[in-house]
């Protein structure tokens, strides 16, 4: 019982912290909301019998993905004009037609999954399954998502490498001649 | 053999006329005026020693072996594609008009065209390769590839060599034929597949498709996708607001081919194809078909009359005249039939060559517009006299060869329906009142004495001398050319009655 | 922890409704740092899904793919964090809005 | 020598090709040899042949080749001789040949001598071709090329675009009849299964009965064609301008021969007629109505030309009220002598016109009796004979087919009475010409007189015109036998003593000066009746507003290209369609998100929904 | 994992193989020339392997299925990115600085898309797509210059992520309904499923297809195309529009027989939707566009608007899976076409992509001016090139399959197209004022070899069919 109830204290953190993150002005308030939201996931997680993927949740998504938010944000020092420019671009007329979309997508998802029966969990899935599993059928998956990595690590070196080179000056000016 | 060889000496030739340019700027024209003349002698001397053309029996349209000549080869055999060529009286009157226009154009070009003349020959060579191949085809598949192939060196002829508003002529020339082809490819197979459907055999081939058992409705869509392919390219009103800005715009020589050939085409389709492989349908949609027709030939005269460009009058003349050929198929009668083959073979020789004087006339004046003109016979009394004839020729003047094509259609016409006989009729009056026009605006009329232009030479002459011994052959002894299409359409005839158990 | 009598369309209702609000977010922000955040949150929620689904079924499958999710999420977000970089130096401005060169 | 038959149209045609094709190599000797020569050529052997027919009256056929024959259709180019044939093909060789003669001097300084005589040669020919033709087809095919040639050389002197317009009204008015005749012919062939003259009659025995509709409507048709080409009501509009022309050419075409194809195409197809007898009495009205609106017109003119040429729609209106009653011997004879007055009457007013530097206006000249003496007789012969005068070749053709109209049933008293105004109004108009142009003052001193190349056709004509009374036109086994009953005596005294009349109310007025008009026509009636006649019963006017403007309107309106607009529509569409999609297309990332969203949505609507 | 299932693995080792020495490579010493030298290599291997594997067809574990159909797309796929890596060579010349990276990348790419098209699992299929888009992104905004490749790249991220993100949750549903991830285990199970609880099913497939759509750029979720068509470096625009969209076809292809999906109604409903408007909304887009990539981009939408009908109508024909080969080899090899005659006519700017820079090519290189106007021609679908047999096809299944309607906006669709590809051979036509011809030799064979090869399609497709028959 207190699983569940648990388990509904965490949904709602999760939901009100996402909320939450997607409606701030200041990137790093938001971010952190982000990781509080994920963090409640990964209660989740633990709860539905996947530990394992609990803490990779924790360590990997909230850990070290987030990370990469906050030093891209340091990095672009944004700052508090920022803030209140994010502030400006948050008006209805922005958010109204898009938040009606979503009820939309909402409402028929909601109609499609209530449709949706049984428990969500007859017992853990331990890591030692998930590892057999993950090196024997899916061991071609392991590689190609290595490959995956190599790919993203290729691509954010190449365009990464070039912030730090000495940067010029907006180049919209320039392109701006030549349109 | 023959008749590929026919087309590959064309399709040779403008490969050659391309590179030929190099040896000068005037070599590609006689290259292709060669390549045409060798192409003609060749069928000349290969028509010589078929046997049956003295007799000229009856072809059944559903045995290729009754025809004059036949030849199949597997192309595609998934699909059973064939390359399938044959040939019989009407396509072999079509291939002859094809090779004699297509020399007319040469000599239309000759003096026309001052840039990239390689390449202008060589679209030239191409689109007769492309129309002898509609003209022989009888693989519905190959068919429609040569249909739709020998619109594109056209489309080159005249966006590139056309004049000031060529850009759009060009494109609507191809838009609208293109757009009705698809509809006719989507027609074609259907009619395939339901063949396949019915045999379980995959065939393009025209004999084995005019057994195909098709319900009703569908045979009339199926036909309306044909009739609407050969109707714009015809040009039956209303899909004929393409033609006048096309030939306007072409270069001469593109007119020439235009008018003169490239409308046949939609002619004989219909003759050949559509017709045939949907009697039913055809005759339930006659009525309709007839109208077009009759608002063609009237609606065409009255825009012609209205016109002051040169070549748009001509144009419309060509409407109107073109609608005759829609009256005469769709009367489907043997006097209709014969009066329509007759109208595309005399008017393709009148129209080129209204349209070679056009031609020559913006050559010489830089316009078309027959308000800048006028008095010219003053100036150019042997393109004046050879104007005149063409005028009257193309108004119907008894004892040349548009008359006798009009009188067996209204004749044909008279009889399955009296009342669209006699508006057609009205044809003949519009047709002089703009005809007269056209005569009067530009070579009669008050005279310009400070011009200096040059009269036809002998080359113009003698490609004049070519057209009109035509039109008088074709006038006052034109029982050769319908012996020669008689049988075909006496056998398309009985063969579409018996179809439709004889109440087309 | 067996008996857990937690339904799954609730969790999935979880689940979709983190994955409106990311998408929500997509739409309604204009700073690249926070459109890539909405798409954390919906690659996330699927994970959630997934993960749940998986559990549903007693399959280490869900939580593979929750793996193979993660890994895509860090090589987008690592080449979308670059390319945030690359957009700042060049645009100086983190404003999808004014990333609208090419129209029409 | 019959085979030779088709030499005769052949040799005109000949000599007008190679007068064409060589025009530019050839002396004006040379052009006129030809020109005159082939005409006079076939004109012999015409003769040959009459003298052989009189001899021999045997109708015969040739035939030179097939022309067309498709399914049950067939044409032949074949000529078909009896007597009929034979005096058209003297009148047309016959004063064709004297026309030519008059015209190597009329058209003398002319620059296109070569083009004239080639298109008069063809003229000849395709005259030639509609009289000899064995089928209706064929007829159609000479009756089309004379009105070619008629519309070139109306248009001959092409330079002023006057006459440019006068030549193709002259083609389209014609063509409007042609068309109409072009359909009876489709009728006549689906009726009767053939276009062969002789044997249209032959069926028409089998299939039709007298009174019935078809033959009518067939009949009408013709007769449409006739009206056009004879320029009879109501398509009678073209003739008068077609005086525009050479005045030979008015001489030879628009005087003696093709204006009076349509008589000859409604005697020669009699036998169809005799089954339709109510298109036999519109015939005869529209003769009537035509000869007396016409005479009144030709009595306002004053243009020497168009005098004549309202005097020739008269005459042939006499002409076709003599095919109406049935009188077709007297109709043809008619047409016979008023191909010789009315040639005279024209060569004649050439001549003058030829002289008096292009003079028209017959109040411009005066005098001219003393100056050129020749042409004086000529016309006054002319005048005589046209005015039917007794004892003039006019007197006997008018007065047969006066007689014979008096005595058709019912209306033949009417028509008798109408054809006598006709005549008396004939007399005054044409005694007016002489008395004005030839007596009274001069007015325009003449620069040459005729020479002998003229005075040699006026002279024949002449004689013509005074004894072709006496020749006896042998078509007695083309028609059938009139019934003649001769009428009381008192008709036949009244029919001569109306033109002598007309002769002395003439001199009365123009001459003399005893009889004072000019209160009666300077009254305000008279002054806009005669404004309407001399605007020809304002036709012209009529058909401008009701046919010529409407249809440039249309021609007009329709130059943009209406059907177009619909295929404008579809590019208006589309590119509208293409502005709003590609302003979707705004580059901001949020709104292609949204459209995701919104494509998400209705996937998910559509297959939900289905389930 | 066993030997014979490593060679039929051949292709995808090659790639790989080819990365780790590309990585190697760079880590001793860049060279532009021995990098490109060693992709050519890597790239040729790949494409021998995969004519070695067709002897070891089979599933490979649970995630890839080696088979002949899948290995002809994979040669296909290999021979697009090899023309683009001929096309890269000097492509980016006015950049300066190191290419490496880019070889690398296009490697990986192609790695992905082999993947993806010999996927028969969920995690492939979403490996592979993440794997070639990933190293797509890189390429988009590989030039140091310029907004607009940095502008697509991220659009291209954001919205591709988005659609994973789409895609990745209607497999959860999928996963949640039937509890099975491969393609067969789905179609078994969901059959099942379908009738104790459609709803779950029909949204999964719903989301599912939507993220392909967004890969195939259906119409609605085809607004990203033409910006990263016209904002990418002219030869990975060839790439993304061939070796991508084709990879991601083939990938539906098979999740759609696999799954055997066509037997749910409303689904055929929701493709027949997304056709439809991708024909008209897609011709209609490119009717008026003046510039070449963006509106090769909305044509492409069309052509996956065209190619859709054979896969809704795949029940209906016996020939449909020909149908898919000859409609995606064609459109491969026409795309490529046009994408080489681009690329080499705006090398020297990569953003110049007007159409009004082509005019007088005629005039300047007669052949890529012939092979532009053969490719304009195959889009069009005029009878002797590829594109004429590929609309046959199409058409005739279509007519198999009694789809009238979308038959109907397809002539509808293929008439506006007529225009805009016109246009373009129109320009080419016109004489302009820069007559100055050029040569240039890799890009003149490539073109013709392209131009070759389309025209034999089109002409002499008989041993094509035969052997897609046997596929």
């Amino acid at each position: 019982m207190l699983e569940i109830i648990l388990f509904y204290i965490a949904a709602t953190v999760a939901l009100v912290s996402t909320i939450l993150a997607m409606t701030r002005a200041n990137a790093i308030h938001a971010l952190i909301y982000l990781i509080v939201s994920l963090l409640a996931v990964a209660v989740i997680f633990y709860l539905i019998g996947a530990p394992f993927v609990a803490a990779l949740e924790i360590v990997i998504y909230a850990g070290a993905i987030m990370v990469l938010f906050v030093f891209v944000i340091m990095m672009l020092n944004l700052g508090a004009k920022g803030d209140a420019r994010e502030k400006t671009w948050m008006r209805p007329s922005v958010w109204v037609g898009p938040a009606l979309l979503t009820i939309v997508l909402f409402a028929e998802l909601l109609y499609v999954i209530s449709s949706a029966e049984g428990p969500v969990s007859t017992g853990v899935v331990g890591a030692k399954q998930v590892g057999l599993s993950l090196f024997g059928p899916y061991v071609l998956a392991v590689e190609i998502a290595s490959m995956l990595l190599l790919a993203g690590l290729v691509g954010s070196f190449h365009l990464g490498r070039r912030y730090l080179d000495r940067a010029p000056s907006s180049e919209l000016g320039h392109q701006q001649e030549g349109e | 053999m023959l008749m590929i060889n026919l087309i590959l000496i064309l399709l040779i030739g403008g490969v050659v006329a391309i590179f030929s340019e190099r040896l000068g700027a005037d070599v590609p024209r006689k290259v292709a005026l060669a390549v045409v003349i060798i192409d003609l002698i060749y069928l000349l001397i290969a028509l010589s020693t078929i046997p049956q053309l003295e007799t000229l029996q009856a072809p059944v349209p559903s045995d290729p072996e009754t025809w004059l000549m036949h030849y199949s080869v597997e192309w595609i055999p998934a699909f059973g594609i064939k390359i399938e060529l044959a040939l019989d009286g009407l396509s072999m009157l079509m291939v002859l008009l094809t090779l004699i226009l297509g020399a007319v154009a040469v000599s239309a070009s000759w003096t026309d065209i001052k840039v990239r003349q390689g390449f202008f020959e060589a679209n030239l060579l191409w689109t007769l390769a492309g129309v002898l191949g509609v003209f022989m085809a009888l693989d519905l598949f190959l068919f429609f590839l040569f249909w739709e192939v020998m619109l594109i060196p056209m489309y080159f002829m005249i966006a590139i060599w056309g004049h000031e508003n060529r850009g759009y002529a060009a494109m609507k020339f191809f838009i609208f034929t293109q757009a009705s082809g698809l509809l006719m490819l989507v027609s074609i197979l259907a009619l395939v597949v339901i063949h396949h459907g019915n045999t379980g055999v995959w065939t393009f081939s025209y004999f084995d498709l005019l057994s195909a058992q098709i319900a009703a409705q569908t045979a009339f869509w199926l036909m309306l996708g044909f009739f609407v392919a050969f109707v714009v390219k015809l040009p039956g009103f209303p899909f004929h607001t393409w033609l006048p800005d096309a030939h306007t715009q072409a270069p001469t020589a593109g007119s020439v081919i235009l008018a003169g050939i490239l409308l046949k085409t939609g002619a004989y389709g219909l003759i050949r194809f559509a017709v045939p492989l949907f009697p039913q349908a055809s005759m339930e949609f006659a009525p309709v078909a007839l109208w077009l027709g009759v608002a063609g030939v009237i609606y065409g005269a009255i825009l012609a009359f209205g016109q002051t460009d040169f070549k748009r009058l001509v144009a419309y003349s060509s409407v109107s005249h073109m609608g005759f050929v829609l009256l005469g198929v769709y009367a489907w009668n043997i006097l209709a039939l014969q009066g329509a083959v007759m109208q595309m073979v005399a008017h393709g020789f009148s129209t080129a060559a209204l349209f070679m004087i056009a031609g020559s006339l913006q050559e010489r004046l830089h316009t078309r517009d027959m308000r800048e003109m006028g008095g010219l016979w003053q100036n150019m009394p042997r393109m004046g006299a050879i104007a005149m004839f063409f005028i009257v020729a193309s108004l119907g003047l008894p004892g040349l060869g548009n008359f006798v094509a009009e009188f067996l259609v209204l004749l044909g016409l008279f009889q399955v329906d009296r009342l669209l006989a006699v508006i057609a009729a009205l044809g003949l009056i519009t047709g002089a009142a703009y005809s007269l026009l056209l005569m009067q605006r530009s070579f009669q009329g008050e005279p310009d004495e400070t011009r200096q232009l040059v009269d036809f030479g002998t080359r113009e002459m003698l490609t004049m001398a070519v057209m009109m011994t035509a039109l008088i052959v074709l006038g006052i002894y034109p029982q050769p050319i319908l012996d020669i299409s008689r049988p075909v359409v006496e056998s398309l005839i009985s063969f579409s009655s018996i179809v439709t158990g004889g109440s087309l | 922890m067996e008996g857990l009598n937690i339904p799954l369309n609730h969790i999935l209702l979880i689940a979709s409704l983190l994955f409106v609000i990311g998408m929500l977010g997509l739409m309604i922000r204009r700073n690249i740092i926070f459109i890539l955040m909405s798409l954390e949150v919906m690659l996330n929620s699927a994970a959630l899904a997934f993960v749940a689904a998986g559990a549903h079924w007693g399959q280490p499958d869900g939580q593979i793919v929750f793996m193979l999710i993660l890994s895509i999420a860090a090589a987008e977000v690592a080449v979308g964090l670059s390319l945030v970089l690359q957009v700042q130096r060049r645009f100086r401005s983190l404003d999808m809005d004014s990333l609208d060169w090419m129209r029409g | 020598m019959r085979e030779l038959i088709g030499l005769i149209p052949l040799i005109p045609l000949l000599s007008s090709a190679t007068l064409m094709l060589f025009a530019g190599h050839l002396s004006r000797f040379a052009i006129g040899l030809l020109g005159v020569g082939s005409v006079g050529i076939a004109a012999i052997l015409t003769a040959k042949m009459g003298i052989d027919f009189l001899g021999n009256p045997e109708v015969f056929k040739v035939t030179l080749w097939t022309w067309m024959q498709v399914g049950t259709f067939s044409s032949d180019v074949a000529f078909y001789f009896d007597g009929l044939t034979l005096v058209m093909m003297s009148v047309i060789t016959g004063v064709g040949f004297l026309i030519h003669l008059f015209s190597t001097e009329f058209m003398e300084e002319d620059v296109s001598y070569a083009r004239y005589f080639a298109y008069l040669n063809m003229f000849v020919a395709a005259m030639l071709i509609l009289v000899m033709a064995d089928n209706l087809l064929l007829l159609y095919l000479g009756w089309e090329g004379v009105g070619v040639c008629s519309y070139l050389l109306v248009g001959f002197w092409y330079q002023n675009s006057a006459n440019g317009y006068a030549a193709r009204k002259a083609f389209i008015v014609t063509r409007i009849g042609d068309t109409l005749m072009a359909l009876g012919l489709f009728l006549l062939f689906t009726e009767l299964g053939t276009l062969d003259i002789q044997a249209l009659g032959d069926a028409a025995k089998d299939k039709w009965q007298v009174g019935d509709s078809m033959p009518l409507i067939a009949c009408l048709l013709i007769l449409g064609g006739a009206v056009g080409k004879s320029a009879q009501l109501p398509l009678h509009t073209w003739l008068p301008d077609a005086m525009a022309g050479p005045t030979p050419v008015s001489a030879l075409i628009h005087a003696a021969t093709m204006v009076t194809a349509g008589v000859y195409l409604i005697a020669r197809t009699h036998e169809l007629y005799l089954f339709a007898p109510i298109a036999m009495i519109a015939v005869a009205l529209v003769g009537l109505a035509t000869s007396l609106m016409a005479a009144f017109t030709a009595l306002t003119q004053h243009d020497i030309k168009r005098i004549l040429a309202y005097s020739t729609i008269s005459q042939i209106g006499y002409m076709f009220l003599a095919l109406g009653v049935g009188a077709w011997t007297a109709g043809i004879f008619h047409l016979m002598t008023h191909a010789f007055f009315k040639a005279l009457l024209f060569l004649g007013s050439g001549a003058i016109i030829h002289c008096l530097h292009h003079e028209h206006n017959i109040f411009k000249m005066g005098g001219l009796r003393t100056r050129m003496p020749v042409t004086f007789w000529s016309f006054m012969i002319g005048s005589a004979a046209l005015a039917a005068l007794p004892m003039t070749s006019g007197f006997f053709s008018k007065d047969q087919i006066l007689l014979q109209a008096y005595q058709v049933d019912g209306i033949g008293p009417w028509l008798w009475f109408g054809g006598l105004v006709g005549a008396l109004l004939t007399a005054v108009y044409s005694f007016r010409l002489v008395f004005v142009v030839f007596f009274g003052q001069v007015n325009t001193e003449p620069d040459k007189d005729t020479g002998w190349r003229m005075v040699i056709p006026l002279s024949l004509l002449c004689i013509l015109a005074m004894m072709g009374g006496w020749i006896i036109i042998p078509v007695t086994q083309v028609f059938p036998l009139a019934v003649f009953e001769h009428p009381a005596h008192w008709v036949e005294y009244v029919s001569i003593a109306v033109p002598i009349v007309g002769v002395i109310i003439a001199y009365l007025i123009f001459l003399g000066g005893q009889l004072k008009v000019d209160v009666f026509t300077n009254s305000f009636v008279m002054q806009k009746l005669q404004q309407f006649w001399f605007s020809g019963w304002r036709i012209d006017w009529l058909y401008d507003q009701l046919l010529v403007r409407p249809y440039y309107g249309l021609a007009r309106a329709l130059k943009l290209e209406p059907v177009d607009n619909f295929y404008r529509l579809v590019v208006t569409i589309s590119q509208t369609f293409n502005q709003w999609l590609s302003a979707g297309q705004s580059g901001q990332m949020r709104r292609y998100i949204t459209s995701m969203v919104f494509g998400l949505i209705v996937l998910l609507a559509i297959l939900v929904r289905a389930s | 994992m066993n030997g014979s299932q490593m060679q039929a693995l051949m292709p995808i080792l090659m790639l790989s193989l080819t990365a780790i020495v590309l990585m190697i490579q760079a880590s001793i010493k860049r060279d532009e020339k021995a990098t490109w030298i060693i992709t050519v290599v890597g790239i040729l291997l790949a494409l021998w392997g995969a004519g070695y594997a067709r002897d070891f067809s089979q599933p490979v574990t649970i995630l890839l299925q080696v088979d002949n159909w899948g290995l002809f797309f994979t040669a296909l796929v290999l021979l697009a990115s090899l023309v683009t890596v001929v096309l890269s060579q000097d492509s980016f010349s006015s950049e300066g600085g190191s290419k490496e990276e880019y070889y690398l990348l296009l490697v990986l790419s192609a790695l992905g898309a082999v993947i993806l098209i010999q996927s028969s699992h969920m995690a492939s299929l979403l490996l592979g797509m993440e794997l070639m888009g990933v190293a797509l992104y890189a390429m988009i905004a590989f030039p140091k210059k310029g907004l607009l490749p940095l502008e697509a790249a991220v659009k291209y991220l954001v919205l591709s992520g988005c659609a994973s993100a789409i895609l990745l949750f209607g497999f959860a549903l999928l996963y949640a309904a039937t509890g099975e991830l491969s393609y067969k285990g789905i179609g078994e199970k969901a059959a099942l499923a379908y009738i104790s609880n459609p709803l779950l099913v029909m949204a999964g497939t719903a989301m599912v297809t939507a993220g392909i759509a967004f890969k195939l750029s259906l119409v609605p979720f085809h607004m990203w195309t033409p910006d990263v068509y016209q904002g990418a470096p002219t030869p990975v625009t060839g790439f993304l529009a061939t070796v991508s969209k084709g990879a991601v076809f083939v990938a539906l292809a098979r999740i759609y027989m696999d799954a055997e999906l066509h037997q749910y109604e409303s689904l055929i409903l929701a493709l027949s939707v997304l056709a439809a408007f991708s024909m008209l909304i897609g011709n209609l887009l490119a009717l008026l566009q003046e510039d070449i990539k963006r509106l090769l981009a909305y044509s492409s939408i069309a052509h996956f608007g065209y190619l859709l009908i054979v896969l809704i109508a795949l029940t209906g024909s016996e020939m449909a899976s020909e149908a898919v080969t000859f409609y995606l080899a064609a459109y491969i090899l026409t795309t490529l076409g046009a994408f080489t005659v681009i690329a080499r006519v705006s090398r020297e700017d990569q953003q110049k992509s007007q159409i009004s820079e082509f005019e007088g090519l005629f005039w300047r290189n007669k052949i890529q001016a012939t092979a532009l106007t053969i490719a304009m021609l195959s889009f069009a679908g005029i009878p002797l090139t590829a594109g004429f047999m590929a609309k046959f096809f199409v058409i005739n299944v279509a007519i198999q399959g009694s789809h009238w309607f979308l038959l109907s906006a397809l002539v509808i669709g293929s008439a506006i197209g007529i225009y805009y590809y016109l246009r373009i051979i129109f320009s080419m036509s016109k004489t302009s004022g820069n007559d100055i011809g050029f040569r240039d030799r890799s890009g003149d064979i490539t073109a013709l070899l392209l131009t070759v090869l389309i025209l034999m399609l089109g002409s002499w497709p008989q041993p094509f069919i035969a052997f897609a028959g046997g596929l």
